[in-house]
C-alpha cells in the first residue's frame, strides 16, 4: 500500500513535469520565433524570401553585406549611440540637480514647485509635439544631433524617482555635512550621488532606452541620413510603392537587434535585480 | 509611475569626506550660511531642469490649448478664433469616435492580453526547474527589441502571401488571412505585435513580484489545506497585485502613446481601423497640415493620459497600508 | 499513537552528504516536543518534513500510525506556526484565521464560530478587522497562533514562533503557549535555537546537531545526563567548562588531573589517559591567593547581583567560568586558586559520557537564567 | 559670495561640460547639413521619395550629373512618403534644414504655389529660352497656374490597366481593346471568373483616390469647383456627380458577382497579380518595369476605362514634379535648375521610362534607342505613353488644384473602403463630400480666403 501510493505520487510529479517542460516550450517558442525567423530570413536570398520557400538552403551573409553597403545602418547606429549616451548623462545629471534641490534645499514655494514638476509627469510628450516641433524651429535646431537630445535633457519623471530616491538619505548624513561644513555642491557630489548609485544607474538605463527607443520626434525632426537614428532609419528601409527587400530588412534588423541582445543578456542579473528592486517596491 | 522607485539598500559611502562627528562651534555657523544661501542653490539646482520644462512641457501645452481655440492656416498659424467649435466638431465627427473607439479596442487589448501573458510566462518560469533559467533568459529577451525591429520581425509573420502565419493557415487548409489589410485582423495584428514587445518587461516585473511573495506565506497554505489553485487566487493575485496595478497603468499609458507600431504595419489603415490617437494627431498635423484639430486632438489625449495618471495617484495613496 | 520517526533522513542533492540522516523518535500524544539545535542543524528541514511541505529522502514518517511519507499537507491533519508568522498582509485578523477554513470549505456559521473563539483565547477578539501592518509583534504572533488553534487539528508544529519577539514577550508567550497546549491538548512539536526554550516548556527534548540526533530525553535528564559534551555545551549559562585532564600515572586511577591543583576525585576509577571533563561553573570554586601561588588569573568578572561570574586564564591558558553566589569582590588579574567542587561529566575520545559525579552541590544548581 | 563662487567650481565645470559637449555635438551634427562638400563645390540638397528600382536609378542620375559638371553637388535625401513630404516642406522653409530642390506630387502643386516658398521654374525658362516644348503639355499640366509652369514635372505616370494576358489566353477570353469601357473589363473578369472556377478574381481596384479622380478625369467631370481650382479658389467638392457614382456603382457591382476582390493596398494586389491569382487592376505605369519583371510578355496593358459610351478625356498624369525653393541663394537655386534640365533631358527621361515605367516626358526620349529597344522587344510599354500623348489637356485632366487635398484622399478612400464592403454608394460618397466641404471651408476661412 506504501509503494502504491508512492509510485502514484512520482508519477503524478514526473506528468506534471513533462506538462510544465511542454508549456514552458511553448511559450518559449512563441517568444523567440519572430526573432529566429527574422535571423533565417536574413541569411537568404530575397527571391527564395519572395516565393515563401523558407526552407531554403542558400544561406549566406550577402544580405548583411549588402545591408552595410547599401544602407546607411551603421550611421544610424552610430547615430542612436551618441544621441542616447548624451541623454543618459545629461538626465541624470539635470534630474539629479533638480531632485536634490526639493530634497535637500529650503527655498520659497517649494512644495508649489514640485508639484508642478509632478504634473507635468502626466502630460504626454507626443501630445505636445506641434509647439515643440516650432520651438526647435525658431531655436535652430531640426535636422541637428542636438533637436533629438535638448528636449529630453530633464524629466519630471526623473527627478521625481530621484527624489524619492534622496529621500531615503539619512538625514544625519546632511546635518554631519553641515558640521563638517560641506556646502550643497559638495554634499550633492560626494554623498548624494554616491549613495544613490542605484537609482542613478536605473535611471540611465531607463533614459538610454527611451531615447534609443525615440521614433515619432526624430521623424519629424531630422531629414539627412546623416543625423537619423537608428529606428527612423529602418523606417526608411521599408518600402512603401513597391515590395520590400525582405532579405535587406531583416539583415538591418538583425544587426540592430543582435548587440542589443547581447547586452541585455549579459546584463541579465543587474536587469533582474536593478528591476525588481527600482520597479515595484 | 510613483512605485518605480529604487529602494536604496546601500550602507554610508566611505569617502574621505565622511562628516564625522566633530563638536559643536562650527555647526551653527555653517548650517546658517548654508540655509542663508539655499535660495541661491536652489536657482543654480532647478534652474535647468525648470528652464527645459518650462520651455519643452509647459509652454507647448499652453500653447496645443492655444491653438484647439483657433482655425490655423497652412503655415500652421492660429488665424480665426472659433472658441469650443474645434471640440464640438471632433467629438460630433464618425471617424474621430471611431478612432476613440479603436483606441480603447487597442489599449485594452494590449493591457490585458500583456498581463495575462506576463503572469502566465512569469508563473511559469517561477517553479524550481532543471534549467529554468534558460527560459527565464528567454522570456526577457523581448525587452532587447525596440519598435522598429518588433515591426519588421512581426510585419514579416503577417505577410499575407510569404507570411508564416498564413502559410501554418494553409497548411491546414484554410482560407489565408489578410492580417494588415482587413481592419478586424489589422487590430488583431497590431495588438499581437505590441503585446509580444511588451511581454518582456511585464515579464520580469511579474516574475520579481512572485519572487518577492515570501514562500511561508504558501508552506502556511499548504498545511492550512488550500489546493494550488486555491492558493493562486487567493495569495498570488493578492500579493501581486500592486504589481499588477502598476503593470496595467504603464502599458494603458504607453499603449496610448502607440506611435512607431501603426506606423510601420498600418499607417493607421485599413479604412482608418488602426487610427489611434497618437497616430491621427500626427496625420492631421503632419500630413493634412490641420494644426488646429491636431492640437484638439492632443489636448484630449492629455486629459486621458492624465486621468489614467491620476487614478493611479489615488490608488496607489490608499494601497500604500494594506 | 503519536508521531514516530523512523530513520528519516533528508538529501537535497545525490552527489552531497545529506543534511539529516537517520532520525528516529517517538512523539507521545499531548506532549509538547522540543526539537533543539545549532542554527542549520537541520531542525526546520525536519519539522518540514512532518508538515509535508518538503519530502522525506528516506525513511518513514508515521502519524497515528499511519505512514504518511508522499501525503499531503493538507492531508495530514496538522497546523503549523511559521517563524515568520507568514500572515497574509491583504487579509484582516480575522480572515487570516479564517483562511484555512474557507480553503477547506467549511461552512461560513463553523467558520465565524472557530475564529471568535480561536480570537478570543488568544485576546485578540478587538483587533480582528485590522490588517496585520497594524499589529505590534506580539500580537502578530498571536494571530498566527490564533490560525493554529482554529484549524482544530490536534497536532501542531511550531518553527521558531518566538524569535521575532523582545526578551520579555518571549519569556510571556512561552508560558502563553505552554498553557494553550495544555489546555488544548495539542501534540506539540516545537522547533527552536534557544535552549532556555527547551529546558522551560519541553516534555522531551531532541537536541540536533551534524545531522543527527545527539539526545531525545527530559529537560532535566538532559542537563543532568548530557549523552556527549556537544549536549553537555549546549545547555546550560554560563557554558559548561570542558577541561582536558589527565589519570595520574599508568595505572586506573579515580584521579583526574587538569592542571596541578585542579583535580577531581571520582567514584570508580577510570582506565588510564586522557579525557574531556565537563564542569558547570558553578561547581567550580575560585579563592584569592598571593600573586605567585594559585593556578589561575582573573581577567573578567560580571558582577550579576545574586551571583558572580568570574572567568579566569589557568595556567594551561585553558580559560574557565566559574560562578559564585552572591557578590564576591575579585580584581582582575587577580591571581586565584580554582577548585572542583565535584559535580562533573567525563567523556571519552568520542564525546560520549561514559561517567560522572554527582556531589552535594546539586543542591547550588542555579536555575537556568 | 565670492567663497560660494569657489566652491562651486566644480558645479560650472561640469555644466560647462555638459554644454560643451552637447554644442560640439550639435555643430559637428550641423556641419554636416551644411554646403560645402570637400571638393568645395555647393551642395544642392535634394528631397526625393522615389523608392525601390526609381530610387536606384535616381541615385546613379544624381552621380552621372555630379560627375558631369564641377559647381554643384546634388545630395539626396529620402523623404519617405508623398504625403509626408508636403507639410515637411511648409515646416522647413528658412531653416537650415530645408532643400534646394525637392520632389513633391501632382495634389500638392496648389499647396506650394500658394506657400510662396518656391520660385517658379519659368523664370529660368524664359531667362534660359528653354524649350518647354519637348515636355508632354498633359504633363505639364498639373504644375500650370496662368500659364506659368510652377514646377518642372519629373516622374510622370499614367495611371494604367495591367492583365494577365496570359491567362486570357488560357481561358479563351478575347483581349482587352485598347481604351477599354467599364463593361469590357466587367466581360473579361467575369468571363475569368466563371471559367477558372472561381480560383482566379477577375479584378480590383484599389480603394486609392487616385483612382476614384480618374475616373472623374476621365470622363470630363469636376472634383472641385472653378474647374478644379485652376481659375480660382476651390470652396466646394463634388464626389457624387453621375460619373463618380457610375465607377463605383460599376465596381460595387463587380464585388457583389464575387469577381472583384480588395486586396487592401498595391502591394498585395500585385503579388496576387504576378502569382497568377489576378486577372487585371488598375495602378500607376512606374509599375511596369516589375511587372514585366514578373510576367514578360504575358503582361497586357492598356488605357484607363471610360464609361460606356463615353468618349475617353484622358486622365491626368500621376508622379509629382520638381520644385525649387526660394530660400536658397541664387547660386543654390541656379544649381538646381541644371539639375533639373538634366533630369527631364531625353537621356536622361528615356532612362527613366526603362528603368521604372515612369513616362518620358520629353517628347524627343521616344527617339532615344533605349526607349526604341524596349519598345520593340515589349511593345505593351508603349501604352501608357500613347494615352499620355492621346490627351489633350484641359482643367479635368491637368490634376486638381486644390490645398490639402491628402485630406480629402483620405475621405474618399474610407468611402471607397465603405462601398467595397457593401454601404450605399450615394451615401458614402456624399459623406466624403460634406466632410470634405466642411474642411474646406475652414481652411478657406483659416487663410483668408473667405
Amino acid at each position: 500500500m506504501e509503494n502504491a501510493t508512492m509510485n502514484r505520487a512520482m508519477f503524478k510529479r514526473r506528468l506534471g513535469k513533462t506538462a510544465k517542460y511542454t508549456m514552458l516550450l511553448i511559450l518559449a517558442l512563441i517568444i523567440i520565433f519572430p526573432f529566429v525567423l527574422g535571423l533565417w530570413t536574413s541569411f537568404l536570398p530575397s527571391m527564395d524570401i519572395a516565393k515563401g520557400a523558407l526552407w531554403s538552403s542558400h544561406l549566406s551573409l550577402n544580405n548583411y553585406v549588402a545591408a552595410f553597403t547599401q544602407t546607411k545602418i551603421l550611421q544610424y547606429l552610430l547615430n542612436s549611440l551618441i544621441i542616447s549616451t548624451l541623454v543618459m548623462f545629461a538626465h541624470v545629471f539635470f534630474c539629479s540637480l533638480g531632485a536634490y534641490a526639493f530634497v535637500f534645499l529650503k527655498f520659497k514655494y517649494r512644495d508649489q514647485l514640485f508639484y508642478a514638476v509632478l504634473a507635468t509627469m502626466m502630460l504626454p510628450f507626443e501630445a505636445e509635439v506641434i509647439p515643440n516641433f516650432v520651438t526647435v524651429k525658431c531655436l535652430g535646431l531640426l535636422n541637428h544631433y542636438s533637436v533629438m537630445v535638448i528636449p529630453f535633457l530633464t524629466s519630471a519623471f526623473g527627478i521625481f524617482m530621484l527624489r524619492q530616491a534622496f529621500l531615503q538619505i539619512p538625514r544625519d548624513l546632511k546635518e554631519a555635512a553641515d558640521v563638517d561644513g560641506l556646502n550643497h555642491w559638495q554634499f550633492y557630489w560626494r554623498v548624494t550621488l554616491p549613495y544613490a548609485k542605484i537609482s542613478l544607474f536605473t535611471l540611465a538605463a531607463y533614459s538610454f532606452l527611451g531615447s534609443w527607443n525615440q521614433y515619432l520626434w526624430p521623424m519629424l525632426t531630422t531629414f539627412s541620413d546623416h543625423l537619423r537614428p537608428v529606428q527612423d532609419g529602418l523606417r526608411q528601409l521599408q518600402s512603401e510603392e513597391t515590395f520590400n527587400d525582405w532579405d535587406m530588412i531583416q539583415a538591418s534588423a538583425a544587426i540592430v537587434v543582435i548587440p542589443t541582445l547581447i547586452v541585455l543578456f549579459i546584463g541579465q542579473h543587474y536587469f533582474k535585480s536593478g528591476l525588481n528592486e527600482g520597479a515595484v517596491k | 509611475m510613483l512605485e518605480s522607485l529604487p529602494s536604496t539598500k546601500k550602507t554610508q559611502p566611505t569617502s574621505s569626506h565622511e562628516p564625522q562627528a566633530q563638536p559643536q562651534v562650527k555647526s551653527p555657523v555653517a548650517s546658517f550660511e548654508l540655509r542663508k544661501n539655499d535660495k541661491y542653490y536652489a536657482w543654480l539646482f532647478l534652474g535647468p531642469s525648470l528652464l527645459l520644462l518650462s520651455i519643452f512641457v509647459f509652454y507647448p501645452m499652453l500653447r496645443t490649448l492655444y491653438l484647439s481655440l483657433f482655425l490655423t492656416d497652412n503655415f500652421g498659424e492660429p488665424t480665426v478664433f472659433v472658441g469650443l467649435q474645434n471640440y464640438l466638431h471632433l467629438l460630433k465627427s464618425a471617424p474621430y469616435l471611431a478612432s476613440l473607439k479603436a483606441t480603447t479596442t487597442y489599449v485594452v487589448g494590449v493591457a490585458s492580453l500583456t498581463i495575462v501573458f506576463g503572469l502566465l510566462l512569469a508563473a511559469m518560469a517561477n517553479q524550481k526547474l532543471r534549467g529554468i533559467e534558460f527560459f527565464r533568459t528567454i522570456f526577457t529577451a523581448t525587452m532587447g527589441v525596440s519598435v522598429s525591429v518588433s515591426a519588421i520581425f512581426w510585419l514579416f509573420m503577417f505577410n499575407p502571401t510569404i507570411g508564416v502565419l498564413n502559410q501554418v493557415i494553409m497548411f491546414f487548409g484554410h482560407q489565408p488571412i489578410a492580417w494588415l489589410t482587413t481592419p478586424g485582423w489589422a487590430m488583431v495584428a497590431v495588438i499581437v505585435t505590441s503585446v509580444w514587445m511588451h511581454l518582456g518587461f511585464t515579464f520580469l516585473l511579474f516574475f520579481g513580484a512572485l519572487q518577492s511573495v515570501p514562500k511561508s506565506l504558501y508552506d502556511a497554505a499548504d498545511v492550512a489545506g488550500a489546493s494550488s489553485r486555491y492558493q493562486f487566487w487567493h495569495i498570488t493575485l493578492p500579493m501581486i497585485s500592486p504589481t499588477m496595478f502598476f503593470v496595467a497603468v504603464i502599458t494603458l499609458i504607453s499603449a496610448f502613446k502607440s506611435f512607431g507600431l501603426i506606423d510601420l504595419m498600418t499607417a493607421g489603415g485599413p479604412t482608418n481601423a488602426t487610427n489611434l490617437l497618437v497616430y491621427r494627431i500626427y496625420k492631421d498635423a503632419f500630413m493634412n497640415g490641420n494644426y488646429a484639430q491636431a492640437s484638439t486632438e492632443s489636448i484630449i489625449l492629455a486629459i486621458i493620459i492624465a486621468l489614467i495618471t491620476l487614478i493611479q495617484f489615488k490608488l496607489l495613496a490608499k494601497r500604500v497600508n494594506y | 499513537m503519536g508521531i514516530e520517526l523512523q530513520g528519516i533522513t533528508k538529501t537535497y542533492d545525490s552527489k552531497q552528504a545529506p543534511v539529516l540522516s537517520d532520525i528516529n523518535a517517538e512523539i507521545q500524544d499531548g506532549e509538547l516536543f522540543v526539537i533543539v539545535g545549532p542554527s542549520g542543524c537541520g531542525k526546520s528541514t525536519l519539522l518540514r518534513m512532518i508538515a509535508g511541505i518538503i519530502p522525506i529522502s528516506a525513511g518513514v514518517l508515521k502519524i497515528n500510525g499511519q505512514v504518511m511519507n508522499g501525503v499531503s499537507p493538507k492531508d495530514r491533519n496538522l497546523s503549523m506556526v511559521f517563524q515568520s508568522y507568514a500572515l497574509y498582509p491583504f487579509l484582516t485578523v480575522a480572515d487570516n484565521v479564517a483562511f484555512g477554513l474557507k480553503a477547506r470549505k467549511m461552512a461560513p456559521a463553523e467558520i465565524e464560530q472557530r475564529v471568535n473563539d480561536a480570537l478570543s483565547m488568544v485576546d485578540l477578539t478587538e483587533y480582528r478587522d485590522r490588517k496585520p501592518r497594524a499589529l505590534s509583534g506580539g500580537q502578530r504572533q498571536r494571530v498566527a497562533l490564533a490560525r493554529a488553534i482554529a484549524s482544530d487539528s490536534k497536532i501542531c508544529l511550531m518553527d521558531e514562533p518566538l524569535s521575532n519577539l523582545d526578551a520579555q514577550l518571549r519569556v510571556q508567550m512561552r508560558a502563553e503557549i505552554r498553557e494553550l497546549q495544555r489546555k488544548l491538548n495539542l501534540t506539540l512539536i516545537y522547533v527552536t535555537h534557544d535552549q532556555t526554550e527547551a529546558m522551560t516548556m519541553a516534555d522531551h527534548v531532541m537536541v540536533l546537531h551534524d545531522q543527527q540526533v545527539q539526545q531525545i530525553a527530559s529537560p532535566l535528564t538532559i542537563y543532568n545526563q548530557p549523552a556527549n559534551s556537544f549536549v553537555a555545551q549546549f545547555f546550560g549559562t554560563p557554558q559548561i567548562n570542558l577541561l582536558t585532564a589527565n589519570t595520574a600515572g599508568t595505572q586506573a586511577s579515580p584521579r583526574l588531573t587538569m592542571t596541578n591543583e585542579l583535580q577531581l576525585d571520582l567514584d570508580k576509577p577510570l582506565a588510564a589517559g586522557t579525557y574531556t571533563v565537563g564542569i558547570r561553573p558553578n561547581a567550580l570554586s575560585c579563592r584569592p591567593v598571593a600573586d605567585d601561588d594559585g593556578n589561575a588569573t582573573v581577567i573578567n568578572v560580571e558582577t550579576l547581583g545574586d551571583q558572580t561570574i568570574i572567568e579566569a586564564v589557568l595556567d594551561d591558558d585553558t580559560e574557565v567560568r566559574i560562578v559564585e553566589a552572591g557578590q564576591v569582590h575579585v580584581a582582575l588579574a587577580q591571581r586565584v586558586l580554582v577548585t572542583a567542587l565535584g559535580p562533573a561529566f567525563i567523556f571519552d575520545e568520542t564525546d560520549t559520557l561514559i561517567a560522572e559525579k554527582r556531589g552535594l552541590q546539586d543542591a547550588r544548581v542555579v536555575a537556568v537564567n | 559670495m565670492t567663497k560660494l563662487t569657489n566652491s562651486l567650481k566644480r558645479y560650472w565645470q561640469v555644466v560647462g561640460l555638459a554644454v560643451i559637449v552637447i554644442l560640439g555635438f550639435s555643430v559637428f551634427g550641423y556641419a554636416r547639413t551644411q554646403v560645402h562638400a570637400a571638393s568645395g563645390r555647393t551642395k544642392i540638397v535634394f528631397w526625393h521619395e522615389m523608392k525601390g528600382p526609381g530610387q536606384k536609378q535616381l541615385n546613379s542620375f544624381i552621380t552621372a550629373f555630379n560627375k558631369s559638371q564641377t559647381k554643384y553637388e546634388v545630395v539626396p535625401q529620402f523623404q519617405g512618403s508623398y504625403n509626408a513630404v508636403i507639410q515637411k516642406i511648409m515646416n522647413t522653409h528658412g531653416t537650415t534644414a530645408s532643400p534646394a530642390v525637392f520632389q513633391s506630387m501632382d495634389i500638392s502643386s496648389s499647396q506650394m504655389y500658394h506657400s510662396g516658398y518656391t520660385v517658379p521654374v519659368q523664370k529660368f525658362i524664359d531667362r534660359d529660352n528653354y524649350d518647354i516644348s519637348q515636355i508632354s503639355s498633359v504633363a505639364r499640366g498639373v504644375a500650370t497656374r496662368n500659364n506659368k509652369l510652377l514646377a518642372m514635372p519629373f516622374n510622370t505616370s499614367q495611371t494604367t490597366l495591367f492583365y494577365n494576358a496570359g491567362l486570357l489566353k488560357k481561358y479563351g477570353i478575347k483581349p482587352l481593346p485598347v481604351s477599354p469601357s467599364y463593361s469590357d473589363i466587367s466581360r473579361v473578369s467575369s468571363q475569368l471568373y466563371q471559367k477558372s472556377n472561381h480560383k482566379i478574381k477577375g479584378m480590383s481596384v484599389e480603394a486609392y483616390s487616385w483612382l476614384f479622380e480618374q475616373f472623374l478625369s476621365n470622363a470630363n467631370e469636376e472634383f472641385a469647383n472653378h474647374h478644379d481650382g485652376h481659375v480660382g479658389i476651390a470652396d466646394k467638392v463634388k464626389f457624387t456627380g453621375p460619373v463618380a457614382i457610375e465607377s463605383m456603382k460599376w465596381l460595387q457591382g463587380r464585388v457583389k458577382a464575387g469577381d472583384f476582390m480588395n486586396y487592401g493596398n498595391s502591394k498585395n494586389e500585385m503579388a496576387a497579380f504576378l502569382s497568377g491569382k489576378l486577372g487585371l487592376f488598375m495602378q500607376t505605369s512606374a509599375d511596369t518595369s516589375l511587372l514585366i519583371k514578373g510576367l514578360g510578355k504575358d503582361l497586357g496593358v492598356t488605357y484607363y476605362p471610360h464609361p460606356d459610351g463615353v468618349k475617353p478625356n484622358g486622365i491626368s498624369v500621376g508622379g509629382a514634379s520638381m520644385w525649387i525653393a526660394n530660400d536658397k541663394s541664387a547660386t543654390v537655386q541656379e544649381g538646381a535648375w541644371q539639375f533639373i534640365k538634366f533630369l527631364v533631358s531625353a537621356q536622361t527621361q528615356a532612362k527613366w521610362e526603362k528603368a521604372t515605367g515612369y513616362l518620358a516626358i520629353n517628347n524627343k526620349a521616344t527617339q532615344e534607342p533605349v526607349l526604341k529597344q524596349l519598345y520593340a522587344k515589349y511593345p505593351m510599354t508603349k501604352i501608357p505613353g500613347d494615352q499620355l500623348k492621346s490627351a489633350k489637356a484641359n482643367y479635368t485632366n491637368s490634376g486638381i488644384f486644390v490645398d490639402g487635398v491628402v485630406a480629402a484622399r483620405a475621405l474618399i478612400e474610407n468611402a471607397m473602403q465603405q462601398i467595397y464592403a457593401g454601404k450605399d454608394v450615394k451615401q458614402s460618397l456624399q459623406t466624403a463630400e460634406n466632410s470634405y466641404n466642411k474642411v474646406l471651408k475652414s481652411t478657406n476661412r483659416a487663410n483668408g480666403h473667405g
